[in-house]
């Protein structure tokens, strides 16, 4: 029972070494950044794992209620998943813009024509 | 039990996340990384983050998958190369994942209440919203109030990844963001399929006012104008799938999106001041109306609104900017 | 009897993954998510009770709204591509 | 009463939960994409309808039950929405359904 409270971070180590192994491998640019999106969402857990209470419920408050998780990770979980895929956005716009520019989104086809 | 179901989900997750990494077909993994999305939600709420939860669904079921497909859709779907090094980054990655799970031997039981993270700020928090806020739902009250620096940097970081978009995507071809007007069949659409049409039209008007209530009941539930500007750019972005974009974009013109995107960030930067103006600090909403409490209330209201009108903004016109660009 | 349901949908949704990741065919992965997407919407509805804070239903109806939005995306996604296929020259089936 | 109330919904959500579990086994474990569809799609709507039905009956009368109405309501349109597209894509990409008895395929082995 002890060890079950930390299954959650394991799984934050391998979500994020997933996502990490995508990022570093895998040679085709959109792959990278879904990669990089798991990579981004461990992250998130991990922050949400931190703030949770034994026994508290979501800080809303309500009568009668008096332990609550902790709202601060919340909070910037909450911004950063938005602001997360306003980012993906613009890096898949940077995607397709090589795309044009090299007729490839595979990393050694286009380190191959930039040594040209 | 409750703890079991999460770690059921967590296996889940972690099977799907290697699923999403091996699969070559990048459009298979797309149709996973929703399914990824479902499952991250459905944890959070067990960990009783309903905000973020509603975040996480309102971003990963319908946005994330048409932006991925969007890109795909000007790429190509499938990976050409063979991994490089993998030895070598299999190594690089297992020896990390262990390091780091090494480390957790060391950090708090999950829910424990005397971990160091909840004792500071957090159960502050928590006590002072219901006596200098009194709104029920903590989360916007910390989002709103007492962090409000933070979000108005969040708001700006989602404005310049939007400008950054249409440049990119506007970049060279002479493309001018009242060009996509101009240039679609008027074909487009899902002609063909009849019923998604005829229900997806009439799921739209709810979809919208879905959104609203989350936008204005973001302070008693979950919700607030991240969740809601989602929303109801999903709302839009269903109504360019059915109808075509050129009938989406006539109800809502790249012009209209663009003051939208600009507006809603200024209008939280407008309430900010407005505060310094009445004699306060910079977001300091306690002097907007002569009660401190009523004044936060409409401070609230109007960031959040702000918030909401940006993000929509964004995300539909970095939806428009890419499939403008397949068009072209 | 909540928990019953919980694990009912827990277990459906580990079958629907599987399917999802055997395919064979775009579609079967696409059905697979879609399944996925509803019963997700059980079990938030489900453990929002289990929780005693019925008020987190406004989750579900999250899902039950948009979940829809994925699907004619990726539908629609499938049309434009197999158009251009079609353009090149038959004997493209779906793979 | 309540206590009439109260095994009526716990039969609704057993048996929701049994047709859950079906509907999963039959997405699994049918032999091609049409007979899956229909495993899953049905198995959906019902199990939809006796869940939701099930816990609407332990709310009672309250918002809660209204928003239950509404998620089964935007269930009942979408889901077999979703699958008629599907299927009606499926068919336009040229995968006709088989006829007459079923072959095993190796997958499901």
């Amino acid at each position: 029972m002890e060890l079950l409270g930390l299954v959650y971070y394991w799984v934050f180590a391998i979500l994020l070494m997933i996502g990490f192994y995508a990022v570093i491998a895998k040679p085709n640019l959109i792959k990278k950044l879904i990669g990089l999106s798991i990579f981004q969402a461990a992250v998130f857990l991990l922050y949400i794992t931190m703030g949770k209470i034994d026994g508290g419920t979501a800080p809303i408050l309500q009568d009668g209620v008096t332990l609550y998780s902790n709202p601060l990770p919340q909070v910037l979980i909450l911004t950063a998943i938005v602001v997360g895929i306003s980012t993906t956005a613009l890096g898949l716009g940077i995607v397709v813009r090589i795309n044009e520019e090299y007729g490839s989104i595979e990393e050694h086809e286009i380190q191959e024509r930039d040594r040209q | 039990m409750i703890i079991l179901f999460g770690v059921f989900l967590l296996a889940l997750l972690v099977i799907t996340a290697l699923a999403i990494v091996r699969s070559e077909s990048l459009f298979a993994a797309v149709i996973l990384t929703g399914i990824f999305s479902l499952l991250m939600a459905a944890n959070f709420f067990l960990l009783d983050a309903a905000d973020v939860a509603l975040t996480e669904a309102a971003i990963g079921a319908g946005i994330s998958t048409v932006l991925f497909l969007g890109a795909l859709a000007l790429t190509g779907e499938h990976e050409r190369g063979i991994a490089t090094n993998r030895l070598l980054a299999l190594g690089v990655v297992s020896i990390t994942t262990l390091l780091v799970i090494y480390a957790t031997f060391d950090k708090p039981r999950l829910g424990d209440p005397d971990a160091p993270v909840q004792q500071h700020v957090g159960p502050w928090y928590l006590e002072k919203t219901a006596e200098l806020i009194d709104i029920p739902n903590a989360v916007t009250a910390v989002l709103g109030s007492f962090r409000g620096y933070d979000t108005l940097g969040e708001v700006f970081v989602v404005f310049t990844a939007g400008i950054g978009v249409l440049f990119l995507l506007s970049a060279r071809t002479g493309w001018r963001p009242e060009d996509i007007e101009g240039v679609h069949a008027p074909e487009q659409g899902l002609r063909h399929y009849l019923v998604p049409r005829v229900v997806g039209r009439m799921l739209i008007p709810f979809i919208f006012l879905f959104g609203l209530y989350v936008q204005f009941h973001g302070d008693y539930g979950p919700g607030g104008g991240f969740q809601a500007g989602a929303i109801v750019a999903s709302s839009v972005i269903l109504y360019a799938l059915l109808e075509g974009e050129k009938r989406a974009l006539e109800a809502l013109p790249m012009r209209v999106l663009q003051w939208l995107v600009a507006g809603g960030a200024l209008l939280y930067g407008a309430v900010g001041v407005a505060g310094m103006l009445l004699g306060g600090n910079f977001l300091d909403y306690s002097v907007l109306a002569s009660d401190p409490i009523a004044g936060q209330h409409i401070g609230i209201i109007l960031i959040e609104l702000g918030v909401g009108i940006t993000v929509t903004g964004v995300l539909l016109c970095v939806f428009h900017a890419f499939a403008a660009r397949g068009k072209v | 009897m909540y928990y019953v349901v919980t694990l009912a949908t827990l277990v459906t949704m580990a079958l629907a993954l599987v399917r999802a990741l055997l395919g064979p065919s775009i579609y079967d992965r696409l059905l697979a998510a879609n399944m996925f997407g509803t019963k997700t919407v059980l079990l938030l509805s489900v453990v929002a009770f289990l929780y005693g804070r019925p008020d987190f239903l406004d989750l579900a109806l999250v899902y039950a709204l948009i979940n829809f939005i994925g699907v004619i995306a990726v539908l629609e996604f499938i049309r434009d591509r197999e158009g251009s296929d079609a353009k090149k020259g038959p004997g493209n089936t779906a793979t | 009463m309540t206590m009439a109330i109260d095994i009526l919904s716990w039969i609704m959500l057993t048996a929701g939960g049994i047709f859950v579990f079906i509907g999963g086994l039959g997405a699994l474990r049918m032999p091609n994409l049409y007979t899956r569809m229909h495993a899953a799609s049905l198995t959906d709507t019902i199990a939809a309808v006796l869940i939701l039905g099930g816990i609407m009956l332990q709310a009672g009368t309250t918002l809660a039950t209204i928003k239950l109405a509404a998620i089964l309501l935007f269930l009942l349109l979408t889901s077999p929405t979703a699958s008629n597209a599907l299927a009606s894509a499926a068919i336009l990409s040229g995968l006709q359904p088989e006829e007459g008895p079923i072959k095993p395929r190796e997958d499901d082995a």
